[in-house]
């Protein structure tokens, strides 16, 4: 379903979710559950308080060197999946393990392996986002017509000229796809991350105010969270939908 | 599983020329061969960091392997599957009809769309995990709350796929459905739901997946019981090779049991993937 | 050859008493866009009639309204004398891209139209068993469509279309999606079978030949908003061979005809 | 000297909180003294023990008896921080006494846990059987919980407690529980660690016992702390009212071990833990030395004298 | 019409001294499937040689070998006297899908094959500025290739094979994809332009008006494995018009021979 073509209803009916919400909250029905409007009031003041910032800054970090590493490491064994049998054998087998496996169980295993803090959480990400964009250029690379190669190397284009004037260019959209994807599973991998194994950043204020009751700021987290989470994945499908513009009737 | 294997066929012959080629086609026969030397190789790789080793806390691919057979032998598995199955299976059962109840429902009538679609559209991108920890406040640490975090983890899934795939339903057949004045109901239910039907079963089995995720998470975050508790105590006694066979043996019985259902869904489904 | 040739706005045409099918100031209009416009037709009973015309020129549109499928913004398709309100099962479709069911063996994709009515298995297997011969796929009644050719997969199209035993078949561009040799041969069966099933045939396409060489009659609609431009009756001698068919010189004259005045709609 | 400069690594399997003030109190005095101190905070405390076993960190927080027995990395420890303080709370309505408790099920932290260890423990001296022990982790998550009425027998710690009788006056009752003096935190380190960096070893131990007499001398002195080194910042209102309280609570119960441990409580942990299922053997075959490094201990004992 | 039947498994011809592709003894295995068995051929140059024959016969096979894009499994091809060892500038390929990148301009697409060469922006533009007015696209430099029409997707293909003039153009079933009126106009458009740019075509299709009227000489290739049954030379009188080349006596009777011979393997 094309998210972009339902913008507008689907704010609308998210509204309605949220006037329920404040209406539940009113009548007390849960100490879980507090009126929209105050969450709405611990998220403006929350996100004024140096703990909040330095949180976000760390999360983000993890993120943001989580995502790059798997984008660049996705993309190039993606490649070399899609273009060569070999490795196709070699990795295929343990990427489509991987995309679809609890990888929750293994972030524990994760700081033996790789180091404590930041990095376990760097490292989930990575795990959690790199399969599904190997699989998802995988297939672009495989979907490039072939005759769009073929024109490529019928007027001369050979090696490096023929990925990065056609194969990468038409296997685009997929590749974007893909990331996009990665980015979902990416932000799940961060709290994961973060509340499996090292509690810091996000985790550690979800933990804190799940601990304390502190139900006000545990929803204002959680919706700046999903907030993100959705604009992230917005903004992708925004590019995407460009290049698919140019992609047209492909 | 065998998407890499099938998606590949054609375009393998295509790729290389020369001597290439010729490498190509030797691979091409030995597929299976070819997974094999990958695990091989991988199981290698671990046991050879293992015994350098990179930490202490990391055991060898033998040790765990004896661990694994130990606990496979010794009944540990088995309580502990019959443990973790529990919350999973009631949790997708839920899930799945409820799903695709209302997976259906979105694609036929666009109120329900409107209302229901943004929801599991937010619930699907947004990290779930975070919520777990909420439950317990609930439900308590029972069968209940692990239940409800699988259902939490995979019902967005599942009714987003059933949406589409209902939405998606091949226009012309349809159109050819009407034009022999199909009542509305035959409409749903000779063309609408079998055309739909492989989305529908792609959505469960991500919904699958989904729900691994869920109870391991539950097992891990609201209470260590079945595989999570294996996997904590475990850890707690520094049996290292004990946590990591219980580690494995989850995802080994997550890939299993996704391929095993993807083979069905082929098999059964598909009548016009099932040939070639 | 019968040649009218209408005022590109307002094709006028008197009713004729044996048409089973006739149009009347039927417009179309999708949001601001303007498909069709009055178009007034007659589609004589028992005779095969081709609408030919540029791309996007609305024949897929007026196919469909006459089918039942689309509702047009105003005017009015009566069948037999009655007025559409929708589809039914006096007029069957064949769809340009087949629409068959690809879970659904060769045999009950033909059945379909007569699972929908009701009718008993036995039945309606006898039925289509013998569609399925009369296009010539004897033996493939349990291929699934992914095991047919293009020309096969329409050849089950029709059959099936033929097996509702419906007055008016409504081909789009059945031939598109087969290849040259496989359309030529199918050109010839439906022939065949035109003049053995006595059914009125509405037949949508972008051959110019193809439209001269199958129809009685030719509906030349104008570039968008689609009008009627001209209809021609090409008046060959179908008992002839193929072969004479396509030497003929009235064949020659009219697609030679036909093609000047479409010419400038290409691009 | 290169040793000097590098960061000592602890992992602590906990959050930052109220609870723990006075350790990053303690830790801000070392760092004073020229310990350059790096604070991980894990899920929980076996997850710092693993990443004390496997070398990616330098200093645990937490009890790892069963782990120093079974593991084949010489791990020690070295500093008692804090003997177990948990309350066995029952829901009124159902439990009054221990022997309520026989045929029921109740509550703990984890699966080989202090908190087990005591119920284990309460049902050999009350003689009865639980029908079962179920794992909740995080004690406010069990009296959660309890105030829920999602379990209706549990062990909590002191805030836990003071949230109960808050909350829910007398609704809920406390369990009594006679001289269990088995060690709940301590540090722990690889004897290589020890062994190659005692100069920071002593600081940090240093630290901390000085800091545990002054907070049982003078409780209040915690949030003059927190301002002074500006822990926790952004710590709730309500919560910092309580800092004070919390702290003259655990001074008046003499819950600091002012000495450290040592040789006496490995002995009284022995018998804890056997008891307990935690260790297996005999107490009295059990060597302290194979379970502490007293050295550093002792060192420190020397300079700042026995309390 | 000058006639050449060869036996079906040994089409020998004597080289021709004017040939400026020569297929010598071409064989071609997929896995253990034989696509080509011992294909001789010469191509004259200045002539539009068009490949006929069922589908899966190995038409492609055989252009793709000629383009260097695929190797022989034994046999050689030789273009201008010189081994075929992979793509060359001498050669140029028109897609059947276009194989258009749908990222660039009109510009950038018919410039591409120049771009590969290094050229400069500014005088490939010019050039493929020419080939773009050449095949009646004026105009259009800036658009996207999804915002034309098939037919006019096609011309940029060939504009872009023009544009690297090279000697020897290879078609591959270049108007399959394009809808039937502007198909036709494109056939005469190329004729056109085989005059003007006295190149050497070789030609795939599966419509056999189509290689009748194009075509100086058609290959005719029996089923798979692909093997030269037949070639013809129309000698149609191209400087006609394209109504007097359809109505020819000679272009008619090419027609129905090669259908006859050709209808057996359509199913
Ligand atoms: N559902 C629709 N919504 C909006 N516009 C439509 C719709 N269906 C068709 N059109 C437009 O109406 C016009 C006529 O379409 P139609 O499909 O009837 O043409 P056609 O003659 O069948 O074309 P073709 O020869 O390409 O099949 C076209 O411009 C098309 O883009
Ligand atoms: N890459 C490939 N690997 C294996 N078999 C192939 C490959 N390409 C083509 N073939 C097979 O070789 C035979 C000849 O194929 P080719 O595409 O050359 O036929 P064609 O005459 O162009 O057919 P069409 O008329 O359908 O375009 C066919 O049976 C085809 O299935
Ligand atoms: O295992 N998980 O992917 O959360
Ligand atoms: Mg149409
Ligand atoms: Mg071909």
């Amino acid at each position: 379903m094309t998210i972009f073509g339902y913008r507008v209803p689907m704010m609308a009916s998210l509204l309605a979710w949220c006037v329920i919400w404040e209406i539940v909250g009113q009548m007390g029905v849960s100490f879980l559950i507090p009126p929209l409007s105050d969450v709405l009031v611990a998220a403006f003041s929350l996100v004024q308080t140096g703990t909040w910032q330095a949180a976000a800054l760390t999360t983000l970090n993890s993120f943001v060197i989580g995502m790059a590493l798997a984008i660049v490491v996705g993309v190039m064994l993606g490649l070399l999946m899609g273009r060569f049998p070999v490795a196709d054998n070699l990795f295929g087998i343990w990427v489509n393990i991987f995309v679809s496996a609890p990888l929750s169980a293994l972030v524990p295993v994760l700081m033996i392996l790789f180091g404590m803090g930041e990095t376990t959480v760097v490292v989930t990400v990575f795990l959690f986002a790199v399969w599904i964009i190997v699989l998802d250029t995988r297939a672009g690379i495989q979907a490039v017509p072939r005759s769009l190669e073929e024109m490529g190397r019928s007027y001369g284009a050979g090696g490096l000229r023929l990925y990065t004037k056609i194969i990468l260019l038409a296997a685009l959209p997929e590749i974007l796809a893909g990331i996009r994807l990665g980015m979902v599973r990416g932000v799940k991998g961060v709290v994961i991350g973060q509340l499996l194994v090292s509690i810091i950043g996000y985790g550690e204020l979800f933990e804190l105010y799940s601990r304390n009751f502190d139900m006000e700021n545990f929803w204002a987290l959680t919706i700046i969270l999903f907030a993100v989470a959705m604009g992230l994945s917005a903004l992708i499908e925004n590019i995407e939908k460009r290049v698919e513009y140019y992609a047209g009737v492909r | 599983m065998s998407a890499p294997a099938h998606a590949n066929g054609s375009r393998r012959a295509i790729s290389g020329t020369g001597a290439s080629s010729f490498w190509g086609k030797l691979l091409e026969h030995r597929t299976a061969l070819w997974r094999a030397a990958s695990i091989a190789l991988f199981f290698l790789v671990w046991e050879i960091a293992g015994r350098i080793p990179i930490s202490f806390a990391f055991p060898t691919f033998l040790e765990t392997l004896r661990a694994f057979l130990t606990m496979l032998f010794n009944g540990a598995f088995v309580a502990a599957y019959a443990e973790t199955l529990q919350p999973l299976v009631i949790g997708i059962t839920i899930s799945a009809v409820l799903g695709v109840g209302l997976g259906i429902l979105m694609g036929l009538s666009r109120f329900a769309e409107w209302l229901v679609a943004p929801v599991f559209i937010v619930l699907q991108a947004a990290p779930m995990a975070a919520l777990i920890p909420l439950i317990t406040f609930v439900y308590g640490i029972g069968l209940m709350s692990k239940t409800l975090a699988v259902v939490m983890l995979a019902l967005p899934v599942i009714a987003l796929n059933g949406y589409k795939a209902v939405r998606n339903t091949n226009p012309s057949l349809v159109d050819m459905c009407r034009s022999f004045q199909g009542s509305w109901w035959q409409r749903i239910v000779k063309i609408i739901l079998p055309d739909a039907s492989p989305i529908i079963f792609a959505g469960l089995r991500l919904g699958l997946a989904a729900g691994f995720i869920g109870v391991i998470l539950a097992e891990l975050l609201i209470t260590p019981t079945g595989i999570g508790d294996l996997i904590t105590y475990h850890r707690s006694v520094a049996d290292y090779p004990e946590m990591y066979a219980a580690v494995v043996s989850i995802i080994l019985v997550s890939t299993l049991t996704l391929s095993a259902l993807e083979a069905f869904e082929v098999r059964v489904l598909r009548p016009e993937k099932r040939k070639g | 050859m019968r040649n009218i040739t209408a005022a590109a706005t307002t094709a006028v045409e008197t009713p004729s008493p044996d048409a089973a099918v006739e149009v009347r100031g039927i417009c179309k209009m999708y949001a601001d866009m303007e498909a069709l416009r009055s178009i007034d037709l007659d589609f004589p009973a028992g005779k095969l009639t081709t609408l030919l015309g540029p791309s996007g020129c609305g024949k897929t549109t007026l196919l469909k309204i006459i089918a039942g499928l689309i509702p047009a913004t105003s005017g009015e398709v009566r069948v037999n004398g009655v007025a559409v309100t929708g589809p039914g099962p006096e007029r069957a479709f064949v769809f340009q891209d087949f629409a068959l069911m690809p879970w659904a063996t060769v045999m009950r994709n033909v059945a379909f139209g007569l699972e929908l009515k009701g009718m008993g298995k036995a039945e309606r297997q006898a039925i289509a068993r013998k569609y399925i011969a009369e296009v010539g796929l004897s033996g493939f009644e349990e291929k699934y469509p992914h095991e047919l050719s293009g020309g096969m997969r329409q050849r089950v199209g029709l059959a099936r279309a033929f097996a509702v035993n419906a007055d008016v078949l409504l081909l789009d561009e059945p031939f598109s999606a087969v290849d040259e040799q496989n359309r030529r041969k199918f050109q010839e069966d439906l022939l065949r079978l035109v003049d053995l099933e006595k059914k009125t045939f509405i037949f949508v396409t972008h051959s110019i030949e193809e439209a001269v060489y199958c129809s009685d009659r030719i509906v030349i609609l104008s570039r968008r908003p689609g009008r009627v431009a001209q209809i021609i009756e090409p008046e060959i001698d179908r008992t002839a061979s193929p072969d004479a068919i396509r030497r003929d010189q009235g064949y020659l004259d009219t697609v030679e005809e036909i093609w000047q005045g479409l010419k400038r709609y290409v691009d | 000297a290169p040793q000097a400069e590098a960061k000592v690594r602890v992992a602590y399997g906990d959050i930052a909180s109220v609870e723990n003030l006075h350790l990053l109190a303690a830790f801000e005095l070392a760092k004073q003294k020229g310990v350059d101190i790096e604070m991980t905070y894990l899920k929980s405390e076996d997850i710092a023990a693993q990443a004390v076993v496997s070398g990616q960190a330098d200093i645990g927080v937490g009890g790892p008896y069963a782990l120093i027995q079974k593991v084949k990395v010489p791990v020690r420890i070295f500093l008692q921080l804090s003997t177990l303080r948990f309350y066995p709370a029952v829901n009124a309505e159902f439990y009054k006494t221990w022997k309520d408790l026989n045929g029921q099920e109740v509550a703990v932290h984890s699966r080989g846990s202090g908190t087990e260890a005591i119920m284990r423990l309460m049902e050999q001296k009350q003689g009865i059987k639980f029908s079962k022990i179920s794992y909740i982790p995080g004690s406010e998550v069990r009296t959660g919980a309890l105030l829920q009425g999602n379990v209706k027998a549990t062990i909590v710690d002191s805030n836990g407690r003071r949230l109960l009788e808050q909350k829910a006056p007398g609704k809920f009752v406390i369990l009594p529980m006679d001289g269990v003096n088995a060690t709940d935190e301590a540090l722990f380190a690889r004897q290589d660690y020890l062994e190659k960096n005692p100069k920071d070893v002593d600081i940090i131990v240093e630290s901390i016992l000085t800091t545990w007499r002054e907070v049982t001398k003078n409780p209040a002195v915690v949030a003059e702390w927190r301002a002074k080194y500006k822990l926790l910042p952004d710590l709730p209102a309500d919560q910092v009212a309580e800092i004070t309280p919390y702290f003259t609570e655990l001074a008046e119960g003499k819950a600091f071990p002012l000495n450290g441990g040592g040789a006496a409580a490995a002995k009284d942990d022995f018998a804890f833990y056997t008891l307990s299922g935690q260790l297996t053997g005999e107490p009295a075959s059990l060597k302290v030395d194979e379970f502490w490094a007293l050295e550093p201990l002792n060192r420190v004992l020397g300079k700042v004298g026995t309390n």
